[in-house]
């Protein structure tokens, strides 16, 4: 009870606050101009879900790439896995008054109107990669809001489910590691899996585990798998390579990385090197091809684009607002054709600047979103 | 926090007034039965359950290496919270052994390679991040609870920094790599490792000043201090023990992976802490021990395991666990329940 | 004589440690403690606003307190359980969940739908608190269960997965669409709740009741107070608070899911609250300086981020920077042991 | 402590403890003014004076707790520092905590040992405990006090009285330490321990000016002047007196330690104002505490309820106010019978009680007097849950008034008062109440000095003179037979004897012979 006697002070505190509060109050502009901006104004900004995730990492590289391409300045959004972080520290940038082209992963889906809604405060652009309410459209919500993009996941799931089921002599089975629980991009690899399944009669999901994209949750969980059915499992699918490498490991140590095969999305280096040595006889039977670096040079750049005005998103069409991009299947028989990106990613940055964001090989616009589940 | 009554010891008695003194040899009381009990019954229902898979070797041998990381932690945790303090560090101090250990053995990165070396500056990154949680405690009089809230932010933040923007650095397989995996006597070596920090720690509760003091201190800080022990000194130094218990359990994580991870302790702090709670290891500090935390670990770990086993949704797994948190406090307090107990 | 001392010494009695403490230097420690954390926030702010002039002229202080609405509402809840000697682990996870019963319900019973959230809520923190006070369960332990049981709530009513509110979301649309004195209407209701708190506190016989359990929860017993009620009641207001937290959530994001935005609330809010001057120890609180906790524990990684700190390093100031503040600002209970 | 030697000392003339001008001061305050005394081997020094006079600090310094702005302390002739309580202990000196001080989750044996084994000791061998060894020591030790406890018992399985011995063989233990005479500090050892639990302590301390020296500090003055050989005498921080046993009375000691004439104790009998008994137990029982209790006290009337330790009185009143259970007979409160009694319906009715542990019961410390004042009865301080500040504030101030509570301050906080001043607030706290109906009051003058005894004593007086029936557990058979009306003689849970003054006048003596 030592609050007594302060009044006196709390009112100067507020007073203080007050004065404060004015000098920043005529700040909040709603003026979403959707006039060019100039090129020397404009900041990139690339917002990753965490630093230390390979595939967060190559967005980083990715981000970094472009921006000496095109010369200008770029700011990195860690959000450390949460979305208080990310919207906050996004907003932290916008209030310096900069115009932004961003991209963002977002963290989770539900971040997304937040996110729109500074960035056209503040007059930026933006794409956002991966996750996003199914029902807040970009052309709904006016120019700011530039793309939605990814790739599919449902095919993801189907691509590698395929390769699994194949490597396994379409008999057997397999458990899975899922992400995060209420991950809309696990959920649908998930059901691609399950759809992909159905040309199978003989291979049978014996359990899905969330692993939460962690490798050590890969690890433990692949662990608790492999007491509850032993030998029983014959292939290992997970929703990303972060939790394959988990389950590798988890697997090398009981000693049967030479019965069990794997597949998941992603092709991180680790995996592809696994994939390149036909580590455990080819333990690696799939993978699809993507690239943390091409998604967000490609959503840096189709933001970059609408600020500069080079595009217009209102006038584009739909596909091009709500994207799906090219996914690739990857086995180890056509792996080669995969292994020269990752050197490149220079060369691939001038590909993109030529022929735009919907038009880069391998990673080119095949359809329009929202995506739809399979039955 | 609590500096009041929250015993939670199982079947443990109320200070029975009337009683003569009691003969002593407190290591083999009844005491213990009652979580050892529990456990007993845990393993009885998922056996039924799962008679095919939960009570073979193979899964035995599972549970037992998912339970050599908290178990680890469990020691110093359970040191600290004795001595009436938290530490939540746990897996900010793991993030950073871990890279550390990671990044000056030999990797895939080759960054660097000390050998054993590596272990050893591991080792000194938690005892260090241990001492910062410890000297902050004690010096500035900050509560345990949010210092090492604190420093579970700064260990990640060493770990992320070190990860730096390079690709994620590999063990080379085979080596040391596989030795946590390697079976002796029929069981893991992590396991082993985490026994050995058990008997350890025990072995410290026991005979040594820390482990005494420790106790004491829990009982009454300002008694102990009228009693001379120099309080602030052996809080710091129960904290350095819980970094350096934390640091040893990155290390084995880190191996256990083959790779380096900034989140390698993910999931790890409220598992121990609710494996101390379970143990019976009252949070008001002073009354406990580190053979309940060991057990409260097994218990969890088997719960966590058979829940799987037998199929149960991912989806309330966590309720599940949850409710038997609830339901062991709820059992072990029910016989000091009076009008006048202060729980906090 | 000692053959049957039947007299039983209080359990509960700690051995000393009352009375010992002898809070010499009362007046400064007294005045830091009322503005220590404005004090701390303003010099924070000014070091960001320094460093990146832009920060201030950008409308910083508003984006600020878009963050802070939310942090605010949380630590006021876990500041009023941290007040009767208590911590509520739980309370974030119950702003997820009213999320996801809000945005489930806006679309059928519109306007209700708050109301109804806030109803939930509110039992599920007294139940919480129901159980401590009368199932004398340590608040540690039974809101680390509740808070597993709440996780699995949301994850079973939202089905996993992300859930919407569809329709009748120009009902919340103000909470942040409306300004007022530059800073979202969001963030004046978390103003607004804890000048209310702060009046609870100082000018009724309840709140009177609360600080006196938290300074001595025996003593209160033995005056003859409802101390169990007591316990019950701060843990509704913190149920209730993180209700207005959730429906916060909703009003931003329009959409909730498990682990999406709020969920990790827990610890930016014990944080704001403790920065904020809360004693850990219980009975010691002012709500109205926990708006500058708010506002602080919500500046560190907008400002490590505005000043340019690099990403990876970004957690490691965060940590620094908390313990600091906490250090300069924590309210030192009654006692001189520090847990 | 460099200069502690090892070796025994000689040289029976030197005092085992003498003080020259020591001072100490917190802030303005002079908490210890120019202090000198002596403690010469083989005698026992009794150290008295009101609550604030100093006595703690002074022990405090003696302990190695503070440090004194100036003077010397030596011990057997030796200046000598202490920085902490380990270089008192290395100096021979060992205290007898007025609280407890045992760490209770540890064994007796590492409670004996403590001392030492916080600093460096035999027992311990590079910082790892030598069980055997230590619990023969403490076995040794406990022996010399004649105690049989086994030292490897945890304290919390103790009795009240084996802790204190407990506690009396740690302080021997420094004697262990520098093989010579102790110096045992008791301080206040008698206010927690029954009369006849005192008599073994007395004797005690006779055994232990066999060994060494004892410093005694104490309230009771006819305690003192029976134990000790020599009395010093402290008030406002000084020394104002020292003489020896003989040569001072009663009367004389008390208007040393308070600067004025005692008042002349005179008994005197309330009035019963009603037909209907305020309470009335009708074969309460608990089991395992206490059985078949009855007895009924009607409006003004007081009774008290003596008995040893373990006699189950404190449960009887606990239960009476509904702060512990009974589970047999019924409880009747102003003629009716009570259902699912608690403490809060019992303040409802009109019950009061003061507990014995008054900072941990009694009172909320982090509140102000005043709030903790209007916290149970808030009248005029509330407006239905809305508090009325101002009017508080009045309303304590003239309680202040009334009680002579100092300092005069109602906003600081209650446990920066002292003891009396902290029992006079604690009884306003329920003599507010319109409808007090019955006072119980747990060893209400534990702990405090004869003046604020008085005021207490005068309160519970004019409680009763306005109709309220008191239930008093008196430290003292002396103030039983003081205040009572009636008394009620309790042993092992069961009433053994019940006098009424009116008609009967017995003698300690008679209490006595029904207490053991």
């Amino acid at each position: 009870m030592h609050l007594r006697k302060s009044i006196g002070r709390r009112v100067a505190a507020f007073g203080l606050v007050a004065g404060l509060l004015a000098t920043t109050a005529c700040s909040s502009t709603t003026a979403s101009s959707n006039q060019p901006i100039d090129k020397k104004d404009i900041v990139l900004v690339a917002s990753v879900i965490n630093t230390t995730n390979p595939y967060m990492a190559s967005m980083i590289e990715g981000a970094k790439a472009l921006s000496k391409k095109l010369d200008v300045p770029l700011e990195i959004v860690d959000s450390e896995g949460s979305s208080q972080t990310e919207i906050s520290k996004i907003q932290a940038i916008l209030a310096q008054g900069k115009k932004v082209a961003l991209m963002v992963n977002t963290v989770a889906s539900s971040d997304a109107p937040p996110i729109i809604n500074a960035v056209k405060a503040a007059g930026g652009y933006a794409t956002v990669w991966w996750n996003k309410p199914d029902n807040f459209e970009p052309w709904d919500q006016g120019d700011n809001f530039v793309a939605f993009q990814k790739h599919s996941g449902v095919e993801s799931g189907q691509c590698t489910a395929k390769a699994l089921a194949d490597s396994i002599g379409g008999k057997g089975n397999i458990v899975a590691l899922a992400g995060v629980l209420d991950s809309t991009t696990s959920q649908t690899r998930v059901a691609g899996l399950k759809d992909a399944l159905k040309a199978y009669p003989d291979v049978k999901l014996l359990d899905t585990r969330p692993a939460n994209w962690d490798p050590q949750l890969g690890l433990k969980e692949t662990q608790n798998l492999l007491a509850k059915y032993g030998d029983k499992i014959d292939g290992i699918w997970a929703a990303d390579d972060g939790m394959i490498i988990g389950a590798v490991q988890a697997v090398k140590d009981a000693g049967r990385i030479n019965n069990v095969k794997f597949a998941s999305d992603g092709l991180y280096p680790p995996v592809a090197d696994m994939m390149k040595e036909k580590m455990g006889n080819g333990a690696i039977a799939g993978e699809t091809f993507h690239r943390g670096f091409m998604a967000a040079a490609i959503g840096l750049y189709t933001s970059y684009l609408a600020a500069t005005g080079e595009i217009k998103p209102s006038e584009l069409p739909k596909e091009k607002r709500n994207s799906l991009f090219k996914l690739s299947c990857v086995t180890p028989n056509n792996f080669a054709d995969y292994t020269k990106f990752d050197g490149a990613i220079d060369g691939w940055m001038d590909d993109l600047i030529k022929n735009g964001p919907w038009g880069t090989e391998p990673v080119p616009l095949v359809s329009g979103g929202p995506e739809k589940l399979p039955n | 926090m609590t500096d009041k009554d929250t015993g939670t010891g199982l079947l443990e008695q109320a200070p029975a007034p009337s009683q003569p003194p009691l003969r002593a040899g407190r290591r083999f009381e009844f005491k213990n039965l009652g979580e050892v009990l529990a456990l007993v019954g845990l393993i009885a229902v998922f056996t039924a359950l799962n008679p095919a898979t939960f009570l073979t070797p193979e899964n035995l041998r599972t549970i037992l290496d998912h339970a050599s990381l908290p178990l680890i932690i469990g020691v110093g945790a359970t040191l600290v919270i004795l001595t009436g303090s938290i530490d939540l560090s746990v897996e900010g101090v793991m993030g950073a052994a871990g890279m550390t250990f990671v990044l000056m053995t030999a990797n895939s990165r080759g960054s660097a390679d000390l050998g054993p070396w590596a272990i050893v500056a591991a080792l000194a990154v938690g005892v260090g991040l241990g001492m910062l949680s410890g000297l902050v405690h004690t010096r500035l009089k900050v509560p345990s609870f949010i210092v090492t809230l604190g420093v579970w932010f700064v260990g990640l933040g060493i770990a992320t920094v070190l990860f730096g923007d390079q690709s994620i650095p590999f063990l080379p397989d085979g080596g040391i790599k596989a030795w946590p995996s390697t079976l002796t006597f029929g069981v893991p070596n992590a396991f082993l490792l985490a026994a050995a920090f058990v008997l350890a720690g025990m072995f410290v509760a026991r005979f040594t000043r820390l482990g005494r003091f420790a106790y004491a201190i829990g009982d009454s800080e300002e008694i102990s201090k009228g009693n001379g022990i120099p309080v602030l000194r052996y809080k710091l130094y129960v904290f350095v023990v819980a970094g350096f218990c934390s640091a040893a359990a990155g290390v084995l994580a880190a191996l256990e992976l083959g790779a380096g991870s900034a989140t390698v302790g993910v999931g790890t702090l409220f598992l121990t802490i609710a494996a101390v709670v379970i143990g019976g290891t009252s949070l008001g500090g002073g009354k406990g021990g580190i053979l309940r935390t060991a057990v409260g670990v097994l218990m969890l770990t088997a719960l966590n395991n058979g829940l799987i086993l037998s199929g149960v949704s991912p989806n309330i797994q966590s309720a599940v666990s949850g409710t038997v948190l609830i339901a062991a406090v709820l059992v072990a307090t029910w016989p000091h329940r009076s009008r006048l107990r202060i729980v906090k | 004589m000692s053959k049957k001392a039947l007299l039983e010494q209080p359990a509960t009695v700690p051995a000393a440690a009352d009375g010992k403490a002898r809070p010499a230097r009362r007046a400064p420690q007294n005045l830091w403690f009322t503005v220590g954390p404005f004090a701390v926030f303003l010099a924070l702010f000014a070091l960001v606003a320094v460093l990146r002039p832009a920060f201030l002229t950008g409308g910083g202080m508003a984006i600020l307190a878009v963050q802070a609405a939310t942090i605010l509402l949380v630590a006021l809840g876990q500041a009023m359980v941290l007040h009767v000697g208590s911590i509520d682990l739980s309370n974030a996870a119950i702003v997820i969940f009213a999320a996801i019963v809000l945005a489930q319900t806006l679309g059928p019973i519109g306007p209700a739908a708050p109301v109804v959230t806030l109803a939930v809520v509110t039992l599920i923190g007294a139940v919480n608190g129901f159980l401590v006070a009368f199932g004398q369960i340590p608040s540690f332990a039974l809101t680390l269960g509740t808070l597993g049981i709440l996780q699995a709530a949301s994850l079973v009513i939202s089905n996993a997965t992300t859930v919407y509110a569809t329709a009748n979301g120009q009902l919340l649309a103000p909470l942040f669409g409306t300004a007022f004195a530059g800073l979202p209407l969001a963030f004046w209701v978390g103003v607004l709740m804890a000048v209310g708190l702060w009046a609870f506190l100082r000018f009724t016989r309840a709140g009177e009741g609360m600080t006196a359990v938290g300074l001595n929860e025996t003593g209160a017993l033995f005056s003859g107070l409802r101390t169990r009620w007591f316990k019950v009641m701060a843990f509704a207001l913190s149920g209730l608070l993180a209700g207005v937290a959730g429906i916060l959530v909703i009003a931003q994001a329009g959409a909730a899911s498990s682990f999406g935005l709020g969920s990790d609330l827990l610890l930016p809010g014990i944080a704001a609250a403790i920065v904020g001057g809360t004693a850990i120890t219980g009975g010691i609180t002012n709500p109205v300086n926990i708006v500058f906790g708010a506002l602080t524990v919500a500046l560190v990684p907008i400002g490590a981020a505005a000043v340019g700190v690099t990403p990876q390093a970004q957690s490691l100031v965060y940590g620094l920077v908390i313990i600091a503040a906490v250090a300069l600002t924590m309210g030192r209970g009654h006692t001189e042991v520090v847990k | 402590m460099s200069n502690a030697s090892l070796a025994p000392r000689t040289g029976v003339d030197t005092p085992a403890l003498k003080l020259t001008n020591v001072s100490k001061s917190f802030g303005s305050t002079h908490a210890v003014k120019n202090v000198s005394l002596e403690v010469p081997r083989h005698e026992v020094v009794g150290l008295i004076g009101e609550n604030g006079a100093g006595k703690s600090t002074l022990l405090k310094i003696l302990t190695g707790l503070y440090q004194p702005d100036s003077g010397i302390i030596e011990t057997d002739g030796r200046p000598v520092k202490f920085r902490k309580p380990q270089d008192a202990v290395a100096a021979g000196i060992g205290v007898v905590h007025q609280e407890q001080s045992l760490l209770s989750n540890l064994s007796v044996a590492e409670n004996i040992a403590m001392n030492a084994l916080s600093s460096k000791d035999a027992a311990t061998r590079y910082g790892f405990y030598r069980w055997k060894q230590l619990n023969q020591e403490a076995a040794a030790i406990l022996a010399r006090v004649g105690s049989t406890i086994d030292p490897r018992t945890k304290v919390s399985d103790l009795s009240f009285v084996d802790r204190q011995m407990v506690e009396i063989a740690r302080a021997l233990r420094v004697d262990e330490a520098i093989h010579a005479a102790p110096l045992v500090i008791l301080d206040e050892p008698t206010s927690v321990l029954e009369r006849n639990e005192a008599a073994i302590l007395e004797r005690e301390i006779r055994a232990l000016r066999d060994i060494g020296s004892v410093l005694f500090v104490s309230h009771r003055l006819d305690e003192v002047l029976r134990i000790c050989d020599r009395v010093v005498v402290m008030r406002h921080g000084e020394v104002v007196a020292d003489v020896r046993r003989g040569e001072v009375t009663e009367e004389e000691l008390f208007r040393l330690m308070i600067g004025q004439e005692s008042r002349a104790r005179v008994r005197k009998g309330g009035s019963a104002t009603g037909a209907v008994a305020a309470v009335e137990a009708k074969g309460l029982g608990r089991k395992g505490h206490f059985q078949d209790v009855s007895f009924a006290v009607s409006p003004g009337r007081s009774l008290a309820i003596v008995g040893a330790m373990g006699s189950g009185r404190e449960s009887v009143c606990r239960a009476l106010f509904g702060t512990e259970p009974f589970d047999s007979g019924t409880l009747e409160v102003a003629g009716s019978t009570v259902q699912g009694w608690s403490m809060r319906r019992a303040v409802r009715q009109g019950l009061a009680y003061i507990p014995s542990e008054r900072k941990v019961e009694g009172m909320v410390g982090g509140l102000s007097a005043a709030e903790n004042l209007t916290l149970v009865h808030p009248r005029e301080a509330a407006r239905g849950p809305i508090l009325r500040r101002k009017a508080r504030l009045k309303a304590a101030e003239e309680w202040f008034e009334r009680l002579d509570v100092r300092p005069r301050d109602p906003k600081l906080p209650l446990g920066r008062f002292s003891g009396g001043n902290q029992q006079k607030v604690v009884m306003a706290k329920w003599l507010r109440a319109e409808e007090l109906s019955v006072l119980i009051l747990d060893h209400p003058l534990r702990g405090l000095d004869p003046g604020a005894s008085q005021t207490v004593n005068d309160q519970i007086r004019a409680a009763q003179e306005d109709g309220a029936a008191v239930i008093l557990l008196p430290d003292t058979l002396e103030e039983a037979l003081e205040m009572a009306d009636e008394i009620l003689v309790m042993r092992d849970g069961e009433i053994t004897a019940r006098f009424d003054l009116a008609v009967e006048s017995p003698t300690s003596l008679d209490l006595l012979e029904k207490m053991v």
